[in-house]
């Protein structure tokens, strides 16, 4: 199909209206260059570069027992931050994420604690996420308002929502298999069983952010809405369900966490959007929309995630971890515009003197 | 209307308000401007123009401060300067009004006229009521009813470039630099605007007027500067020149005929629209295009014509009325419906509607393909490169490379990406909203040239434009619209500019 | 028909009367539906419990406004300029902390000096932002969650498992948070003359309206000749300032700083300004709406527990409030526009 | 993978990437340099290895305890301690480090858990790579863990607070208990054994207990709630608040408003901190144990568990250094030592 829709000669093209010269458009010298020294691929350097140094330099660092716990510690951060790259690339931003996940884990834990069939809670509680995530897209891209204040908003509300479900109680004994099928790790190579589904999310992503019409949509709605509508991409449709998405994925987060520490409670995950945030944007996704790939968000993620358990397997103490966190984040950005800044001051300057006598 | 009066004699020869010689910028390895030459006496007012990327803008920036030329000879009132910020040429009392005004759309009318100068009162304060007297007084000064105590957010073009003009006059500016004020300006706005500008050059204030449209570059100017290719080409009293010879120094090449309408076969309808109406906006269009058509909706800028298109295209709800495309009901508010019905929309602001600028070229013409190129879902990157690379070359896009962000090339070649888009879409009908806006006068035969084959294959346009000559040349059918109504449809033969304009203004002198 | 239109867009406007304006102008104001559920909510816990108005309640009650209250300030001279600070507790944690190692060192500092160390020090603080922002050029929502993990990761450094308690610092320190002046809490006093220079400066200074243009549109600031970068510079030192004076006022009204003093205190102060009217996008909103802001969302949590409301719904019904106040916002928005609409669609 | 992105300098990734190698390096730096300080000889052929998980740093009391855990650690012959954990006190947070701590093969365990059941897996996967776990201050659930070091018999603690605020409050009137999360196992279970006892004591009828609020061991929150309470219950007499940050909070509250001398309060808090409200009459009497006794026993047990001499079985026994022989009870639990009751009189005699 895509080969018929290649214009060929029928296309009702006119035939070479005056140009003054015939143009030439080369097209593969620059993208493999332009691919490896992507923002995003800076990411992944960084990634490979400290996976080799922790390897050789800590001692057990390059274990199974490594892979299995620091996967553990980052699947919630990367569950949530495939939906969140997508949302920040359209130039959104969700802040409830981490409440959604709370407000999830409280669901659950109420709804086992009724008696509730434990497959019924966790359609229920994904379907709770959903909700969260349709109240978000409605009041943000049905009647348009702001993201950065309404998921400020729904932070507040869905976390409190969490703390009138579920009081402050904790439930605990949620079924044995379950809860060891989330631990369990992939027979020797240490790769935790719930990574499969993990990966199902990050590929399907993926893709759609990658490969579908509907990722190209974001991309363009990222840098301009207008222009977007005039192609008809349906900005505040996509949006919606990015938001929805994001509700249901923040729901998967907050049972991973539940079941992994077998504890509902309605504090669970407090503070995670945060980490989610910094670690997207550490991924090259730009806070203004329009740039970003699920690859580097996926590096992203992995470094901080790989530094946190170095530093934690080196008894380091959390401080060296917060501070490094947020200065890798700061560096990560302002960087590459200080190193535009001196280009562009050199430039002036060369310029001056050439041209003064 | 006004009488022409640019036969008034040649200015007296007295101290420039401004020179500028042999200014020079560079953009990394891009000549911006090579040789920016230009003379503004007092009381006078001076045309500059040129194609687009001719070196106006950069010219205009350096005036404004925004740009330091890196080398050449800056005078203001014989004083050698170096404006080193906007500040400094504010100081130096140049005023710059953009094509698209500046307005802070927060801020009240008032304030945005005194921002950074507000009049102060008690305890060194500023004086809230002294700044809306002194707007209203200018106001007054100028004859428009703008309140000035409303905020600057939903202000028309028009509107906002009084305010700019009310600004400039309050700053007590020896020189008003206006950049296209009129291309986004009704016949009635011009016209109020040209007696201001005529009111500020008695007073002796050196006026720099930049315009595509030569008609008011003859009406209103004294002196006319031709820039190419970022080149001083020529300074002429506008008594001494006519239209075809800017216009050659300008291409520096003959150029044809403007509106090279050729007659198309009219066929069927293509598009029927039927009462549709949206509250406060417009109400009761009805009207049909055929293919091979071109149908001009004329009228002022503010009348409803793009207001219309949108809601036709589907960007904008309507409250009521159908819109009918080949037959079948189109879904309102749907845009990705009525392009996957055959219709294209090339929008009238280029930069904001009519692309991603930060996309790349090729990204761009296959925006609107998103769905074609797909294998179950999934986009077909191969195929997609060799659509995006055949509508380039076809449509002639001048660019290094297609991986390009579209902003790095020229209003024309962006132009032309949007074109490109709509065509791969083989749609059967193109609304086209202001086709030559800011458009130079080479490109604009060639868009122009392009529209006619268009329609020529049978493609069905709805175009919207306020230059009357475009629509008279290019139209089949006009539909004239005010207040949000139609209130004619002309045949071609009918047609003229006394006609349209009586369509238009109904009441005449309807100058509020 | 036509004339009935051009008759009522007569271009001469009638002068209206002046106290007619004066009160529209008042009606018009954003931050009067703040004020009014302000009044509703206390006057409604006061007649279920009437202690919620007693000396002691009301001094309670302006005491806990009072810190949010100056943060909300200072964010408010950010946010109007479409930037942001989210280190503004991380800030907060390390002046108060500084303030207790003050007091620790040198017990017999004035309490003046003291003021000014912990001001100097989120000056310094917010210079740090300031300068990432406008000379790196980058999004203040990443650099200032950036600094809000580094400053945080500095308090805890530097504090240890260290805390320093009011027994640590003189009874007068102390006492401006106890003490009350015609019924106001000393330090309640501070932070509305600290609203109220700010938002004189804010309406009445050309300094202060280039913040709104240039939160207004940027570009056009830029172009107009604003020193854009120089105006947000100033705002974040402002910004950092008023969080040093917050941070000293933190550790005379509380018992302990430490380590995790003003964890996340940053988005009840974003909250605070949102319900205040600021527009998160920049260009409008005022900063008595916000130091309004912050006092209905601390008075919401006293009313609520006055009334024994099950204190799981105080966050809930705070989340409730930020999204009522910007649909207000939005609906009130979306009239003007839909006026204005009309009106343009007439006056060509 | 391919999306279009703005041409940008080749320089200005170059610098990005300088920049994040260095962050990334610095922070290796870091870990190479205080991350194995020279006091933990792991080299040192199979000696016994001690990490002390409390609920979370930078906290007074926890220091206490850690220090006494420290020269517990010393004493018993430990070739290495650490002390590592999260700086907020959340239910999960506690995990990664006991999986870390896994990792790096260390024997005993010692945790003060936020959460009995989040920990649990974890410490599990522990125990089943060789590491011995003892549960201090806070329990787990009995089966994660080998035993369990009690400050004192929690009925003690309950009872000796219920006294203290009867005596205050002269027997009769409404209180509220402010305490730390609501979550917290020990506090839970003193709080249980308090209302037993104010429902059961006939010297107790006439006390109503009319409130129970939680300041999550947040200096802020607790200063919040406790005045909250004042509003809400106008005819409270007394508060007990049976957690350190609580307690102090709820004291500074007090002693800078109206209630001060009016309102009764006791519970469990550091003397340090005490200091000036006892002193100013804000609080009259409250009580708690040595805290840095409670890391020292947990050292000994810890290495009595590695040795083999226990088990956690009821009736092994174990020295615990310089505090003599301690027993293990029922429910693998040891018990330090009786709670202290402080007040103007011999507050000034501690240090702590």
């Amino acid at each position: 199909m895509s080969e018929t829709t290649t214009p060929t000669s029928n296309a009702p093209a006119p035939e070479a209206p005056l140009t003054r010269s015939p143009s030439t458009t080369p097209w593969r010298k620059t993208r493999t260059a332009k691919l490896l020294a992507s923002r995003d691929a800076i990411t992944i350097y960084a990634l490979v570069a400290f996976l080799i140094y922790a390897s050789i330099s800590i001692p057990r660092f390059a274990s199974p027992v490594t892979t299995g716990f620091l996967l553990l510690d980052v699947i919630p951060v990367l569950l949530i931050a495939m939906p969140m790259t997508l949302i920040i690339i359209t130039g959104e931003i969700d802040l409830s994420v981490a409440s959604i996940a709370g407000l999830t884990s409280a669901t659950m834990g109420v709804l086992w604690a009724g008696g509730m069939n434990i497959w019924l809670v966790l359609a229920v509680s994904v379907l709770v996420g959903v909700a969260c995530g349709m109240f978000n897209g409605f009041l943000i891209a049905v009647l348009g308002l702001p993201s950065l204040a309404v998921t400020i908003g729904t932070l507040a509300l869905f976390r409190g929502l969490a703390l009138v479900t579920i009081g402050d109680n904790a439930v605990a004994n949620f079924p044995k298999p379950l809860t060891a099928f989330f631990t369990s790790k992939l027979g020797a190579t240490g790769i935790p069983t719930v990574m499969i589904g993990v990966l199902v999310v990050i590929i399907a992503f993926g893709v759609l952010l990658h490969f579908t019409p509907f990722g190209r949509g974001l991309f363009g709605m990222g840098y301009s809405k207008e222009a977007a509508a005039f192609v008809g991409i349906k900005v505040a449709r996509s949006k919606f369900w990015l938001y929805v998405a994001s509700g249901a994925v923040s729901a998967l987060a907050g049972i991973f966490w539940t079941l992994r520490y077998t504890s509902a409670r309605s504090d669970n995950a407090t503070g995670l959007e945060l980490a989610v945030i910094a670690a997207v944007l550490l991924g090259g996704v730009s806070i203004f929309g329009g740039k970003g790939s699920i690859l580097g968000v996926l590096a992203g993620v992995l470094l901080i995630g790989s530094l946190n358990y170095a530093l934690r397997l080196g008894r380091v103490s959390d401080v060296v971890l917060i501070t490094v966190t947020g200065l890798l984040l700061i560096l990560s950005v302002v960087a590459p515009s200080i190193g535009s800044a001196i280009r562009g001051w050199r430039h002036t300057r060369r310029v001056r003197r050439s041209t003064e006598p | 209307m006004q009488q022409t009066d640019s036969t008034r004699s040649g200015p007296l020869r007295e101290e420039p308000a401004l020179t500028l010689i042999h200014a020079a910028k560079t953009f990394g390895p891009v000549v911006a401007l090579a040789d920016g030459t230009i003379e503004i006496l007092p009381g006078e007012i001076h045309a500059l123009v040129g194609e687009n990327g001719a070196g106006k803008s950069t010219l205009v920036k350096i005036l404004a401060g925004l740009h330091r030329p890196d080398s050449g000879d800056f005078r203001v009132a014989g004083e050698s300067v170096q404006f080193r910020s906007v500040g400094d040429s504010k100081e130096a009392k140049i005023s710059v009004i953009y094509q698209e005004p500046t307005l802070f759309p927060d801020l009240s009318v008032a304030e945005n006229i005194f921002i950074g100068r507000q009049p102060k009162g008690r305890f060194g304060l500023i004086s809230r009521s002294a700044m809306v007297k002194e707007a209203a007084r200018l106001f007054e000064r100028l004859g428009v009813p703008i309140d000035p105590t409303r905020i600057a957010e939903g202000l028309s073009i028009a509107d906002q470039q009084i305010i700019e003009i009310a600004k400039a006059i309050s700053l007590d500016a020896k020189v008003l630099v206006m950049d296209e004020p009129t291309a986004a300006l009704s016949g009635v706005e011009v016209d109020r605007l040209f007696a201001v500008a005529r009111s500020l050059r008695e007073k002796g204030t050196g006026i720099l007027f930049i315009s595509h449209r030569f008609e008011e570059v003859f009406e209103l100017c004294d002196r006319i500067t031709v820039m190419r290719d970022g080149r001083y080409i020529a300074t002429h009293q506008t008594v001494d020149v006519t239209v075809e010879e800017i216009v050659k120094e300008m291409v520096g090449r003959d150029i044809g005929a403007l509106f090279p309408k050729t007659e198309a076969e009219i066929g069927g309808v293509v598009l029927e629209v039927e009462q549709l109406s949206r509250a406060g906006v417009f109400k009761d269009i009805s009207f049909q295009v055929r293919s091979g058509e071109i149908v001009a909706l004329a009228g002022l800028v503010g009348a409803g014509r793009t207001e219309v298109a949108r809601a036709v295209f589907g960007i904008d709800p309507y409250d009521a009325g159908a819109i009918t495309f080949e037959g079948r009901r189109l879904k309102a508010r749907d845009p990705q419906a009525s392009i996957t019905a055959g219709m294209g929309f090339v929008p009238e602001d280029r930069r904001k509607q009519g692309l991603v600028m930060e996309l790349s070229v090729a990204r761009n013409v296959t925006l609107t393909l998103r769905n074609k190129f797909t294998t179950a879902g999934l986009i077909n990157g191969a195929a997609e490169r060799r659509a995006a690379k055949h509508w380039s070359e076809r449509l002639h896009v001048k660019t290094g490379s297609l991986e390009h962000p579209v902003s790095t090339l020229s209003g024309g070649n962006q132009q032309k990406v949007v074109l490109a888009k709509w065509l791969a879409t083989e749609p059967r009908l193109l609304i086209i909203d202001e086709p030559t806006r800011g458009i130079d006068v080479g490109t604009k035969s060639e868009v122009h040239r392009l529209i006619s084959e268009l329609a020529g294959r049978g493609i069905a346009i709805l175009m919207i434009s306020s230059e009357l000559p475009e629509v008279l040349g290019m139209a089949d059918k006009v539909l004239v619209m005010r207040e949000g109504q139609i209130t004619a449809e002309l045949n071609r033969a009918d047609a003229n500019p006394e006609s349209i304009m009586h369509a238009a203004t109904s009441t005449a002198g309807g100058t509020p | 028909m036509s004339s009935a239109l051009d008759s009522r867009k007569a271009p001469t406007r009638q002068p209206v009367s002046r106290g007619w304006a004066a009160t529209a102008s008042v009606l018009r104001l954003r931050e009067l539906p703040v004020l009014i559920a302000l009044s509703v909510l206390v006057i409604v816990t006061y007649l279920i419990n009437p202690l919620f108005l007693s000396a002691q309640g009301v001094k309670d009650l302006l005491l806990n406004a009072t810190i949010i209250m100056i943060l909300a300030v200072g964010q408010t001279l950010l946010i109007v300029t479409r930037n942001i600070d989210l280190s503004v507790g991380s800030i907060l944690g390390l002046v108060a902390f500084g303030t207790g190692s003050i007091f620790a060192a040198m017990p017999n500092i004035p309490i003046i000096a003291v003021f000014g160390i912990g001001m100097a020090f989120g000056v310094v603080l917010g210079a740090v932002n300031g300068i990432l922002v406008t000379v790196a050029k980058v999004p203040a929502l990443v650099i200032t969650l950036g600094t809000l993990y580094v400053f945080r990761g500095l308090n805890n450094a530097w504090a240890g498992g260290k805390q320093y308690f009011a027994g640590d610092r003189p009874d007068a320190f102390g006492g401006l948070s106890v003490d009350t002046f015609l019924g106001f809490p000393i330090i309640t006093l501070v932070a509305v003359v600290v609203v109220i220079a700010v938002a004189l400066y804010m309406s009445g200074t050309r300094a202060g309206r280039d913040l709104y243009a240039i939160g207004s549109d940027p570009e056009a600031a830029k172009a107009f000749g604003i020193k854009v970068s120089k105006r947000v510079l100033l705002a974040f030192l402002a910004n950092g300032a008023l969080a040093g004076l917050a941070g000293v006022l933190y550790a005379s009204r509380f018992n302990s700083v430490g380590a995790t003093t003003g964890t996340g205190m940053e988005l009840t102060v974003i909250a605070a300004a949102v319900v205040g009217g600021v527009a998160i996008f920049g260009g409008s909103g005022s900063v008595t709406g916000a130091a309004l802001g912050a006092l209905l969302l601390t008075t919401i949590t006293s009313s609520l527990t006055a009334v024994r409301v099950d204190k799981f719904w105080q966050q809930a019904i705070v989340g409730i409030l930020i999204l009522a106040a910007i649909i207000i916002d939005r609906l009130a928005s979306l009239r003007t526009a839909k006026k204005l609409r009309i009106s343009e669609a007439r006056n060509v | 993978m391919m999306f279009d992105r703005k041409k940008s300098p080749r320089s200005s990734r170059l610098a990005s990437l300088v920049a994040v190698t260095a962050v990334v390096s610095m922070a290796l730096t870091a870990c190479g340099g205080s991350g194995t300080p020279a006091s933990s000889g792991e080299a040192a052929g199979g000696d016994a290895t001690i990490t002390f998980i409390p609920k979370q740093l930078n906290n007074p009391y926890t220091d206490v305890v850690l220090a006494g855990g420290k020269k517990g650690a010393k004493e018993a012959g430990f070739s290495s301690s650490n002390v590592v954990g999260p700086l907020e006190a959340s239910a999960s947070s506690q995990v990664s480090f006991i999986n870390a701590e896994t990792q790096a093969g260390t024997n005993v365990i010692v945790i003060a858990a936020n959460d009995p059941d989040a920990v649990c897996t974890a410490l599990g996967e522990a125990r089943s790579a060789g590491a011995k776990i003892v549960a201090f201050d806070s329990d787990t659930k009995p089966e994660c863990r080998d035993v369990f070091i009690s400050q004192v018999v929690a009925k003690d603690v309950a009872l000796i607070q219920t006294k203290l605020i009867s005596e205050q409050i002269g027997g009769s009137g409404e209180i509220a208990i402010l305490s730390a999360t609501a979550n917290a196992t020990n506090q839970n279970e003193w709080i249980k054994f308090m209302e037993e006892e104010l429902k059961s004591n006939p010297a107790y009828k006439d006390i109503k207990l009319v409130a129970k609020v939680y300041g999550d061991d947040n200096d802020t929150k607790s200063f919040q709630e406790a005045q909250g309470l004042m509003q809400a219950h106008p005819n409270l007499k007394g508060i007990i608040s049976p957690t350190t940050v609580g307690i102090a909070a709820t004291a500074r509250y007090l002693s800078t408003s109206a209630y001060k001398g009016k309102v009764a309060l006791t519970g469990l808090g550091l003397p340090n901190e005490m200091r000036p409200f006892v002193k100013d009459g804000t609080v009259k009497e409250f009580a708690l144990w040595d805290p840095a006794q409670l890391g020292y026993v947990a050292s000994f047990a810890g290495k009595a568990l590695k040795d083999g001499k226990i088990t956690g079985k009821a009736g092994d026994t174990f020295t615990a250094g310089e505090l003599g022989e301690r027993k293990v009870q029922d429910g693998g639990l040891v018990i330090v030592g009786p709670p202290t009751v402080f007040n103007a009189a011999n507050i000034d005699k501690y240090n702590f």
